[in-house]
């Protein structure tokens, strides 16, 4: 069994995210990038069935700033092998372009089943694993939370509103956007993120052909327009309490 | 007539040390030893190695049994006991029955007494450690005679054990059985049989149950601390109350008193450590001598701190374990010291006649 | 409240209702009973680990008993952990591992040398290797990695304290030039809003003082000795590795820390890294400058002071923070009954600062709780410290103690500066 | 002149709620286009699920055996036969579970861009303009797709009334495509959301997120949820991260609820989880962070540490 998961970095959501000058996209200078944190549950998953019965785990990611250390984090959290994919920028691309980009270095490195995350705070124009799928003309199933292995194929886990689930079995080769591993994502230490980097063993890629279709144009990003929203409570946690109390009172929302 | 013979009754390891001791400085000495060869409890019981300095048993007492057989100035008596005894220092007459019954009278001025001790018999008060009812339930001497083969086996299986325990103080420090006294080698030797069994069987774990250990000066740190932080044995605060059998494997029973819960473990092989007591030969020839034994038999010496040799009777000495529980190094300076009291009394007599 | 039926009692290491890991309260209740057989591996395991060899050495006397801080709101200490892990407990998966906060208290009275110090982190360490971290130390940690600061704030943030100082500071990487003092603020001085205080309080000081200081800004990341105590070797290393090839680029002839823990690992694991500097903690630098201070006014305070661990026990400084609040102009002083070498611990140690959620689970109070309470004992109606994590720590134990408005709690370098106005 | 084709999104159940709400959006954007709704709906059988759909102008019933249970292979198939042989201008789907798996396979089958997270949907002119939520709802984007597209529609961005009114719509049926019969998916079983708690029926709700920062701290969280006499429910992160089981988790890939009262403590308020709850009648939000999305759709705020507020709180309300 060859497991490729792949990860892409998206914007650290805590920090504040600004609107670049054109005010189209991302003002970069000050984004911190962090691992998309569905990747990190598709990776997990991988190292949970290379745990369970063993499997060789390739991690792929497009070329990028920073992206070495979330392969040999990757690596240093159970992945075997870790590939980079030079799509001629260091920009990020959107998920269909990438899929693009991605798809050759994915077939030429095999895999049975490719994991990825379900979606990614960015993926304003639909998401990686579908793309990737019809791109390598592979059967998929997203917004997974169980992946195992049945023979040549994969049981799954759907999940949909409300709680309810399906379990589909997927011939292999197949591509699974995970929505969460059976649990979360382990600590990586950062001695062994530091072994794995010693180690220096990434490998290259140069990305397939054909750009596929862009998205359309972004003709403005910008933050949600404020003026609706919340009333917002102001005073120390007692005071704000003592409003909520009586907040509730008023409605008619006290117990008993 | 004063004789200048010192008549050393017992040949173990104080009786040896004294014999030479004396002879050394030109004294004839006459030993008694009831059984047909010299060497006395360690000799008897195969003892495997001497604590503390872990030579092999066998080797320091053939060293002791050569220096008195080659000495001409003692004579060695062997399956011989005294029989009755009279006279004052300086000249006293010891009658003795040798191997075919034979009687004899020694002659000497002085005596010492290295009678020495017996192992507690644990089945003899209770029979709470199913000594004899449990093939796994064995004693120090037993496992001694064990490493003196080079093994350490369940005795019911003849296979390694997994689970070892020492349970301390069979037999010491115990008003019901009327030994009230620390027996005071046994934490040692159990210290170092422990190490002996993790040695011989790396997979057993090997647990001591004791009350409180009682390692004197060097043993605390040559054994007890390398058994518990090299060898990784179990010390475990707290007695075992009794052993019973649960399937085929020893459940002991007795409190963790360091965390104030019951504890129940199975166990593959009992160790008991059992203490020491005055031997029925000291018994018998403290009371054919006339000395004063202390309350649980022992020879009680008269001379207090500075004195530790001298009996009630003038010119009757003790050494080693006849005078209560010793390790074997203050036994052999007991014996020094008995011998040099012995030969002073015959010579200070030899001088005023 | 219904009677419990004792057949349907029954005993759980680890219980899980509905998600949720009720252990702590579990265990608060029924303590395990009989002894049963048990796994001596655990002990052979540990004790294998380099760092951890001396836990086999516990011989059960008891003397950290007493000492342990954490025992007096739980059931801990050296020799108890001993005995657990004698009794089959593996440290590497029991809370225990995480409760210590490395104080040092016990290795102070320990007859052989038992160094919960040296064998905590290494087991945390391969605790953390093998992905077992509480969560909310996990996140310490991650922060720390992502950002270079456990409170998770962005690195360009670090010296926004600076602005409202009212004093300057000068921050090496925009204005380039050799200083005297090169102050290491850290992280709870950076970021926290009552070590922000704290921080501005000390530059105004350091103007009064005429010293000429600069501090590293942006550039400058966590010293990570709690981190490294809480079992993160490895983030250690590399910050500490980013951090000496960040000084390199600077001149300067001393240098200062506002945090015990900083200096500590300046002082003691920097140097194993072939970094030395002539470090101080801020109160041994300001201790001797006290008299050229233009004092405005008394300070009417019944004062009490804390010793932090990583100041007092771990590096022998008692006297400099002492001084300092000696002559702080009408401080009327009292000792509190544990103090110096014997000196309770806040909880924030070894990892401690960042597992407040988890420990209270297996305490009955928290260590600022029940160090909160001696200091109220003593009459003083205010609390003196001077390491970062105590600020925050003992004003929480005061609110959550019922001793609002009986104390208050201060840096001493915020009553120097208060004495300055 | 272009056309809207409307992904009807259904189940055992019948038509999802959110098909109502592209419908309605798509009814809007035909007038805008000049054009008509189309509604596509894919199933083993159709007709108990065509006469829901009458504010669409033509319903396309394509049915299959394969198609029912939802199987994500083959309703990609069947969008892509149904764009391929109707070639509307918009494609609408739900961003939803399905609508993840089978817009974008759509789209890539047939080449037509895509833009997801839709909140938005407009005409200008021949193109359409579209409002996204992204970043976790910190921004808005807004594009413009010329040609045709697809889009995929947040559930909750527009009402469902609009999409449920309507008249008699024509019915034309399509041939389901031949791939269906070799499909490399199969169905295998479903399960109902696990039993016991049911967050959807509670009327109070108190609900964490990963501000509550771990397991341990779920204490705080119940002691208020207790003195109200709520339920207990969580955000995804939560769930995903094993503090919380599975059932209590609120938003896209867990319940929608709709209580008299929604107490979120330490929620961000992404996008998934909003939708599952901006229907509260009366929602409060805790979160130290004041730019939270959470606080868009919240009546009340508080940026108070949860750790001091809750404890206040809980204890001012055990008291009255």
């Amino acid at each position: 069994m060859h497991i490729a998961v792949v990860v892409k970095q998206v914007p650290d959501l805590v920090e504040e995210l600004e609107v670049d000058a054109a005010g189209t996209g991302l003002d970069r200078a000050w984004v911190k990038m962090k691992l998309n944190e569905f990747d990190d549950h598709a990776l997990e998953q991988a190292v949970l069935l290379k745990e369970a019965g063993g499997a060789q785990v390739s991690v792929v990611a497009l070329d990028g700033e920073g992206i070495d250390q979330v392969l040999y984090a990757a690596v240093a959290r159970g992945a075997d092998r870790a590939l980079k994919v030079d799509a001629g920028t260091q920009e990020p691309l959107d998920s269909r372009r990438a899929a693009t980009a991605l798809a050759g270095a994915i077939r030429d490195l095999g895999p049975d089943l490719v994991l990825t995350g379900v979606q990614a705070a960015d993926d304003l124009f639909g998401q990686m694993a579908p793309f990737l799928a019809a791109e390598l003309g592979w059967p998929h199933v997203s917004v997974v939370s169980q992946v195992e292995v049945a023979g040549a194929a994969v049981r799954v886990q759907q999940e949909y509103a409300g709680g309810r689930m399906a379990t589909l079995e997927v011939d292999l080769p197949a591509v699974i956007g995970v929505q969460a591993a059976p649990q979360p994502p382990r600590y990586v230490p950062v001695s062994r993120l530091r072994q794995a980097m010693a180690s220096g063993a990434l490998e290259t890629a140069t990305a397939g052909a054909g750009a596929g279709t862009g998205g359309a144009a972004v003709t403005q990003l910008a933050k949600p327009e404020a003026g609706r929203g919340a009333e917002m409570l102001t005073g120390s946690p007692d005071q704000v309490a003592e409003k909520i109390e009586a907040l509730l009172r008023e409605r008619g929302l006290l117990r008993g | 007539m004063p004789s200048d013979r010192i008549l050393v009754i017992g040949g173990g390891p104080a009786g040896l040390e004294a014999a030479r001791a004396a002879a050394e400085i030109g004294t004839p000495v006459t030993i008694l030893e009831e059984r047909d060869r010299l060497g006395g409890a360690p000799d008897s019981a195969s003892y495997s190695t001497v604590t503390l300095d872990d030579r092999p048993a066998g080797e320091i007492l053939e060293q002791a049994r050569r220096a008195v057989e080659s000495h001409d100035l003692i004579e060695t008596r062997l399956q011989t006991r005294l029989t009755a005894f009279a006279g004052e220092v300086g000249d006293f007459r010891a009658t003795v029955a040798g191997p075919d019954g034979a009687t004899a009278t020694v002659e000497c001025g002085s005596v010492i007494v290295a009678t020495g001790f017996q192992h507690f018999d644990p089945g003899r008060e209770t029979q709470a450690y199913g000594y004899y009812e449990y093939e796994d339930v064995i004693t120090l001497v037993d496992a001694e005679r064990m490493f003196s083969q080079g093994k350490f086996v369940r005795p019911s299986t003849g296979e390694p054990p997994r689970q070892v325990c020492f349970i301390q103080c069979v037999g010491s420090r115990d008003r019901r059985i009327g030994n009230e006294y620390c027996s005071k080698v046994c934490c040692g030797i159990s210290s170092k049989q422990a190490i002996e069994v993790r040695e011989l069987v790396p997979d057993c774990r090997v647990f001591i149950f004791y009350i409180d250990m009682r390692m004197y000066g060097f043993w605390e740190n040559k054994i007890y601390w390398v058994a518990q932080e090299q060898h990784k044995v179990n010390y475990v605060r707290g007695i075992v109350t009794e052993i019973i059998k649960k399937g085929d494997q020893l459940v002991v029973k007795g409190e963790d008193t360091t965390m104030g819960r019951p504890m129940e473990v199975p166990m593959d092989v009992v160790v008991l450590a059992v203490g020491m007591e005055p031997s029925p030969g000291t018994r018998a020839v403290a009371s054919l001598l006339g000395v004063a034994q202390e309350k649980h038999g022992f020879i009680e010496p008269a001379g207090g701190a500075f004195d530790t040799v001298s009996t009630s009777v003038p010119g009757i000495f003790v050494a080693g374990a006849a005078a209560g529980p010793k390790d074997l190094d203050d036994t052999i300076s007991m014996a020094g010291a008995a011998a040099m009291k012995a030969v002073a009394a015959v010579r200070r007599l030899a001088l005023t006649h | 409240m219904s009677k419990v039926e004792p057949g349907r009692v029954r005993e759980d290491e680890h219980l899980i209702v509905e998600g949720m890991d009720i252990s702590g309260h579990w265990n608060r209740m029924f303590e395990q009973r009989v002894l049963w057989s048990h796994d001596t591996g655990p002990l052979e395991k540990l004790t294998a680990i380099t760092g951890a060899e001396s836990l086999a050495y516990c011989y059960q006397c008891g003397k950290c008993t007493s000492a342990c801080p954490v025992d007096s709101v739980g059931s801990y200490s050296p020799r108890k952990i001993f005995r657990k892990v004698q009794t089959g407990t593996d440290l590497l998966t029991n809370p225990d591992l995480w409760l210590c906060t490395t104080c040092a208290n016990c290795l102070r009275v320990c007859p052989k040398e038992v160094n919960m110090i040296s064998i905590m982190p290494a087991l945390r360490e391969v605790a953390v290797t093998e992905a077992n971290v509480p969560p909310e130390l996990q996140k310490a940690f991650e922060n720390t990695f992502q950002h270079g600061n456990p409170l998770g704030e962005p690195a360009r943030k670090r010296a926004d304290w600076v602005a409202e100082a009212g004093a300057p500071a000068t921050i090496l990487p925009r204005e380039r030039r050799p200083v005297d003092v090169l102050f290491y603020v850290e992280c709870y001085w950076s970021y926290h809003p009552r070590g922000r205080d704290a921080a501005r309080a000390f530059a105004r000081v350091m103007e009064k003082l005429g010293v000429d200081w600069g501090i590293l800004g942006p550039e400058e990341k966590c010293s990570c000795d709690s981190q490294r105590l809480a079992g993160e070797r490895g983030l250690f290393e590399m910050l500490a590795e980013q951090n000496i090839r960040t000084l390199a680029k600077y001149e300067f002839s001393r240098m200062v820390t506002s945090d015990p823990h900083a200096y500590n690992a300046l002082r003691n694991e920097y140097p194993k890294l072939g970094a030395e500097y002539p470090i101080q903690h801020y109160t041994q630098f300001l201790a001797p400058l006290m008299g050229q201070l233009p004092w405005k006014r008394r300070l009417d305070y019944k004062v009490t002071f804390h010793d932090p661990c990583y100041l007092g026990r771990h590096n022998g400084e008692y006297d400099a923070p002492r001084e300092m609040i000696r002559q702080i102009p009408g401080l009327q002083f009292t000792e509190m009954f544990r103090c110096k070498a014997n000196g309770y611990c806040c909880g924030g140690g070894g990892g401690g600062m960042w597992l407040d959620s988890f420990t209270g689970n297996h305490v009955t109070e928290r260590l600022s709780e029940r160090r909160v309470r001696e200091a109220v004992e003593t009459g003083a109606e205010m609390l003196v410290v001077c390491c970062p994590y105590e600020v925050s720590r003992f004003e929480d134990a005061v609110k959550s103690t019922g001793n609002e408005g009986r104390l208050l709690v201060r840096d001493v370098i915020e009553l120097v500066d208060e004495a300055l106005r | 002149m272009g056309n809207v084709l409307v992904y009807v999104e259904n189940s055992e159940t019948g038509v999802a709620p959110i098909a109502f709400e592209l419908l309605g959006a798509a009814r809007r954007l035909a007038a805008g286009l000049g054009g008509e709704v189309e509604a596509l709906v894919a199933a083993g059988a159709t007709a108990e699920l065509a006469p829901a759909l009458g504010a669409a102008d033509v319903i396309l019933r394509m049915e299959h055996p394969a198609l029912s249970p939802y199987l994500p292979e083959a309703h990609v198939a069947a969008l892509t036969e149904a764009i391929r042989s109707r070639d509307p201008q918009v494609v609408l789907v739900g961003n939803t579970s399905a609508g993840i798996d089978v817009a974008a396979g759509a789209a890539a089958a047939t080449q037509r861009p895509l833009v997801a997270y839709c909140t938005g949907l407009a005409v200008d002119g021949e193109a359409v303009v579209a409002h996204s939520q992204v970043y976790g709802g910190k921004l808005v984007a807004t594009t413009r797709t010329e040609g045709p597209g697809v889009f995929t529609v947040v559930a909750g961005a527009f009402p469902g009334a609009e999409g449920q009114s309507g008249g008699k719509a024509a019915e034309a049926t399509l041939a389901a495509p031949a791939t269906l019969g070799s499909l490399h998916t199969r169905f295998i079983a479903a399960t109902a959301p696990s039993g016991g708690i049911d967050i959807g029926r509670a009327d109070r709700l108190v609900s964490v997120g990963r501000g509550i920062g771990g397991p341990e701290n779920l204490e705080l969280a119940q002691e208020l949820a207790a003195a109200l006499g709520a339920e207990l429910g969580a955000s995804r992160p939560v769930v995903d991260s094993g503090w919380l089981p599975k059932a209590r988790q609120v938003g896209k890939s867990g319940m929608t609820v709709k209580p008299k009262l929604y107490v979120a403590v330490g929620i961000s308020g992404a996008p998934e989880h909003l939708e599952g709850m901006r229907e509260a009648e009366l929602i409060l939000a805790v979160n130290s962070d004041a730019n939270a999305p959470i606080f868009e759709v919240a009546h009340f705020g508080s940026t108070c540490d949860l750790f001091d507020l809750l404890p206040a709180l809980t204890e001012r309300l055990q008291a009255s």
